[in-house]
């Protein structure tokens, strides 16, 4: 999937910069939509430099308008282009979430017409006092509605193939890209063309002890995790980086849970109806023979992300909790 | 371009075949025989018929749930019309949706959905392309003056406004959202009055008159095409039936029916074109006897048409 | 929880009205708002002839705008009234969904403000064709939110109980009216004040083989297929009617699973990520050790919601379907 | 009434102590003192002060994240902005947001969330409690003019406007959304402009003169509190420092900055007081020591405040 692939090591922000100017480069089609992304390049800076480049009417300064923003971008997708809509923080599309879930994501279903629009937001927690408006992790709605693809990648690398992927897929993608990465995630990348294709999970540590499915931040916390306990413990953990969310690779995550008979789904969003719900549920009624043990949950609390160091440490799971779960889970 | 006299027969004749499709339609869903819920643009012909007929074969239509006429002007048959309202396995929705949610971008036609009023930022978003690419290609969306109190409308027409999009926006002012009337939708007299607070022009027109519909659509999309950016334009009309089929409408006072049937838009473009010696009874005999063989022969053929399938539910939800 | 409990059969709907009716009457704070409530009485005619009763003042036709709506009520809630807000269609709330999810449900975490907020809407599908923009189950989007509650009523007793819990309740409730049951199932409903406090599950019908955990028209199938089994096939079905999504009843569902060691979950929205995933979840975490087979799920397909009855029936989960899979998984 | 001379002298003091608040909150967070972002007032002063100065103590207010002035009018106290800066147990927030958003019905304050302008709607539902109940009192509520783009400004003023609710309507127009102009936010010279569309009064006002701020508040306020409905009032201002204290705000060009320096608000209204002889420099000196004293106290009886635990986390979802 990747062409020309001489690797050099990027941060996870280089990673998405990279994907969109290979984008705009390759294809005409292709333009940036959103609010503060021209001159300003972006509150995660991720566009800077864009404009110089391209020109305003490929990277569009829209006014404070999230819905139609979207409504926007899905009519330019009809008529050939290929819109990229940044929202500035995940938690700003429940302000545009009616034209994504009514119009956007039923168009095909409807009426037969392919709409390729790709929807970029930062998204989730950062560790450093974002608070309750600018942390959200909101994957769990989009994929409660058919029709939108949702990806949450976890590493440079799929960072730029899942969005290359995203922007070439005839279908509306909703790209969740993990803040608390973009700067403090290193890792190498294909300098070439590069497609991670949507819809495949990673088995991004293999282990025998147990699986632990994640995805976005939580995929990198699991990380960590796995090595304490590896170096620590002596426990050998399989994580498995969901990647994409619609469609979820069901087949990965049921054959790693085969292999280990274990399972601990980690994600950094509310626990109630969180997409772990989701894969949690599925683990129990399609590999259920395979389950030595239950299936175990880590999320986010059901409480609003709270703003102070304190209390957000408190609401998310980190790595040590991650290792928590897993050695009481090995223990059952 | 003034409208020739085969125009403005034209114009007729499709307001003519709006309710004459409307009607049968009316009918059918008496009897159960179509799927979801019917609205009808009774007595508001004028509008989707003019306003389509001022563009182009390239521009693209993202019209609302009354406009039957646009749909017919861009050449939707009437037999797709009845097996859409069917939800045959061969009209434009398959079963999957209902209504005139007809989309078809081969025609330049966005389909609608319920939510009010969608198509609006789509549109705007349509016109923005053509813009980037400079097409001389402009999009026109409709939507009710009910439907303008929404922050979708505000949002999709101010972006339109500053991006300065080839867009003609079309206000359908039909007396009543629903059971609500103007005065708790808005406090002005007019939708109209909210052109200078976007920066753009704004003509309020009778929507009655199809010829002053057309000729305000064919300026504003002549503008729009000039890189003038957006135009919205109030037509002024009465919704005739009740907002939906299983709708009374005990709410409006009858004056206001009475008054507005003594304007009804199809008598009122027959009168002015037997006085311009361009129409007379000969021709109207003939022309309802064709559309009544027109529309009878579409809804004998629509429900001829096949059913969906249950297993049909499952395809189409991504594009491949 | 009531007094003066003499018993009427009544419709859903009816119950519906008794509710807003008698706290219309005890109470002057309440006030209803929405699109069509006053003159018209709402598109499925709930508050007919209230406006005549309590005046254009406490029954406000609003302009269409779902954000203000919800928006205004919150303000208003904030300052000693009860609003009760009428969203038109369960599928227009994504229209107004922001407020509901970043202001109202996030005030009494941030700044220790009750917000005594009723949103009312009539939700589900209705086996007549309603579409893909009439027929949502939007729970799961509010499930994921913490702050706020939600109600589904499954019978003419409960529509009034939780309705009229919900109106006291201190916090923003979303009421999700089932308007398959508006005029289709009559009950026994007490005549004066009857409140069923949130949050607990009803023992619908009790049973020994299986349990099937269900909520809003569901519910009212689980029964009749239960009714099927135990006709003809001699299976003993527990009922658990979840009545309340937030907070849920989970000591009830988990103590039904502990007695029968079987469980499906049933739900019209979409399977994925639906609350059914939260339910199936915690009984695969927390009732694992009860579990004779697996906990199954049957919910609404994962595709937009079908206009045609034919698609429409294919859609949905009836009483055949849960009769089905009940006798499989008693059978594992 | 007009403003007595005490009250003019208050106007100014309320600015400076609006200033020395927040230009110690800026070397705060620059040392990583404080949680969450920044966002100042800095060269606004005039209209939080004047807006809310020209109100009732029963009156409600739902304010923007730069309007500290109003929170002090209102009576919050400096050490209360630090502790909630700095997300202490005992503020407002109590650690679980951050910012000045700062929540008291008992002092009439709605507490704003970050996405805008949520506050908007929800000071027309306090209005129309007001209204309902027959009670003279009026909801005040304040956004930007990047704010006024959206849908929710939209709904809410409108709705605001067809319900004649008693709700003053205060747009700061600073001349930047971020790093977006007012060019690329709307169409029109002004955001009063869209007044006559929602059918209410619109004034626009020199928003670094506190006095005229004051006089069209008080104006908008007894209008609505005789049942005159809401007021749009533009505010003509300049946001001084970046966006929040981490934009370095590039791209404003130096001579807007220049302009708008030398029309600084308190500099202002400390001439016009000096001119009317209600001002001297001993009184400017003594006011100066006064407010750092009071700061310097504020912060550190903030700082000595105790942090949230862990378990706070847990606490307060929902209302018992
Ligand atoms: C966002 C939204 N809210 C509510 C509705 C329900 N609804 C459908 S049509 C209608 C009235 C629309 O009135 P108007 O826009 O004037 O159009 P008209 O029906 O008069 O042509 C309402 C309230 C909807 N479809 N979408
Ligand atoms: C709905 C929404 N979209 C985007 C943002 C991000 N954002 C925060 S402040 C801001 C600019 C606001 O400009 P303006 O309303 O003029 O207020 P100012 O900061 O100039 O006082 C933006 C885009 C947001 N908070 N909410
Ligand atoms: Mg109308
Ligand atoms: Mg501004």
């Amino acid at each position: 999937m990747s062409t020309g692939s001489a690797m050099r090591t990027l941060t996870y922000h280089e990673a998405v910069r990279e994907a969109l100017w290979q984008a705009m480069e390759a294809d005409p089609a292709v333009f940036l939509m959103g609010e503060d992304i021209a001159a300003y390049g972006g509150v995660y800076k991720v566009t800077a430099g864009f404009v110089d480049r391209f020109g305003a009417d490929r990277v569009i300064d829209t006014p404070i308008a999230e819905n139609a923003i979207i409504g926007a971008a899905t009519g330019a997708a009809l008529v050939g282009m290929r819109p990229i809509a940044e929202i500035q923080f995940a938690d700003f599309i429940a302000c545009g979430l009616d034209p994504l879930v009514n119009m956007t994501s039923t168009i095909h279903y409807r009426w037969g017409q392919p709409v390729p629009l790709v929807v970029r937001a930062p998204a989730g927690a950062t560790w450093a006092s974002a608070g309750p408006f600018h942390s959200q992790s909101p994957e769990a709605w989009f994929a409660q509605i058919p029709g939108l693809k949702v990806v949450m990648p976890a590493t440079p690398a799929d960072a730029k193939g899942l969005l290359t992927a995203a922007i070439r897929d005839p279908n509306p993608v909703i790209v969740l890209e993990q803040k608390y990465l973009y700067r403090r995630l290193s890792g190498p990348v294909p300098e070439g063309e590069h497609v991670v294709p949507l819809g495949r999970a990673a088995v991004a540590r293999p282990g025998r002890d147990a699986t632990v499915v994640a995805w976005g931040s939580m995929a990198f916390k699991a990380l960590e995790a796995a090595r304490m306990l590896a170096d620590g413990d002596g426990i050998d953990v399989e994580v498995v980086d969901l990647r994409t969310i619609v469609p979820w690779d069901r087949d990965a995550v049921l054959a790693s849970v085969a292999r280990t008979g274990r399972a601990v789904v980690v994600y950094e969003a509310h626990r109630t109806a969180g997409f772990g719900a989701e894969v949690a549920a599925t683990i129990a009624e399609d590999g259920f023979a395979d389950l030595d043990a239950p299936v175990v949950r880590l999320a986010g609390l059901d409480t609003p992300i709270p703003a102070h160091p304190v209390l957000e440490a408190a609401y998310l799971p980190d790595e040590h909790a991650i290792a928590d779960a897993l050695r009481r889970l090995v223990a059952y | 371009m003034p409208l020739t006299p085969d125009d403005r027969r034209q114009l007729y004749r499709f307001m003519c075949l709006s309710r004459a499709v409307e009607d049968a339609a009316w009918a059918l869903a008496g009897q159960g025989r179509l799927v979801g819920r019917l609205y009808t643009s009774h007595g508001q012909e004028a509008i989707p018929v003019g306003a389509a007929y001022a563009l182009r074969p390239d521009d693209v239509i993202a019209p609302m749930y009354r406009d039957m006429g646009m749909h017919l002007v861009r050449g939707v048959a009437p037999v797709e019309v009845f097996a859409q309202y069917m939800g045959k396995r061969g009209s434009s929705n398959a079963g999957k949706d209902s209504g005139l949610h007809i989309g078809d971008m081969a025609r330049g036609i966005v389909g609608m959905i319920s939510v009010l009023p969608d198509s609006l930022p789509v549109a705007v978003g349509v016109a923005l392309a053509f813009k980037l690419r400079r097409e001389p290609r402009v999009a026109l969306t409709s939507f009710g003056e009910g439907a303008a109190s929404t922050g979708a409308f505000h949002e999709a027409v101010n972006m339109a406004a500053v991006m300065k999009v080839p867009v003609v926006l079309v206000c359908e002012n039909n007396g009543w959202a629903l059971s609500t009337p103007p005065e708790r939708e808005f406090a002005t007299a007019a939708i109209v009055d909210r052109a200078p607070a976007y920066g753009i022009p704004g003509v309020q027109v009778d929507g009655n008159d199809v010829e002053a519909v057309h000729a305000a659509v064919a300026e504003a999309a002549a503008r729009a095409r000039a890189g003038g950016g957006p135009t919205l334009i109030e037509c002024l009309t009465m919704r005739m039936r009740g907002h939906s089929i299983i709708d009374p409408a005990d709410y409006v006072p009858r004056a206001q029916l009475d008054a507005w049937a003594a304007r009804d838009p199809l008598a009122g473009q027959r009168e002015r074109l037997a006085a311009a010696g361009l129409w007379d009874d000969a021709r109207e005999a003939a022309l309802q006897a064709e559309l009544r063989a027109e529309v009878d022969a579409a809804v004998h053929a629509a429900e001829a048409m096949e059913d969906p399938l249950p297993g049909d539910v499952h395809t189409g939800v991504f594009a491949a």
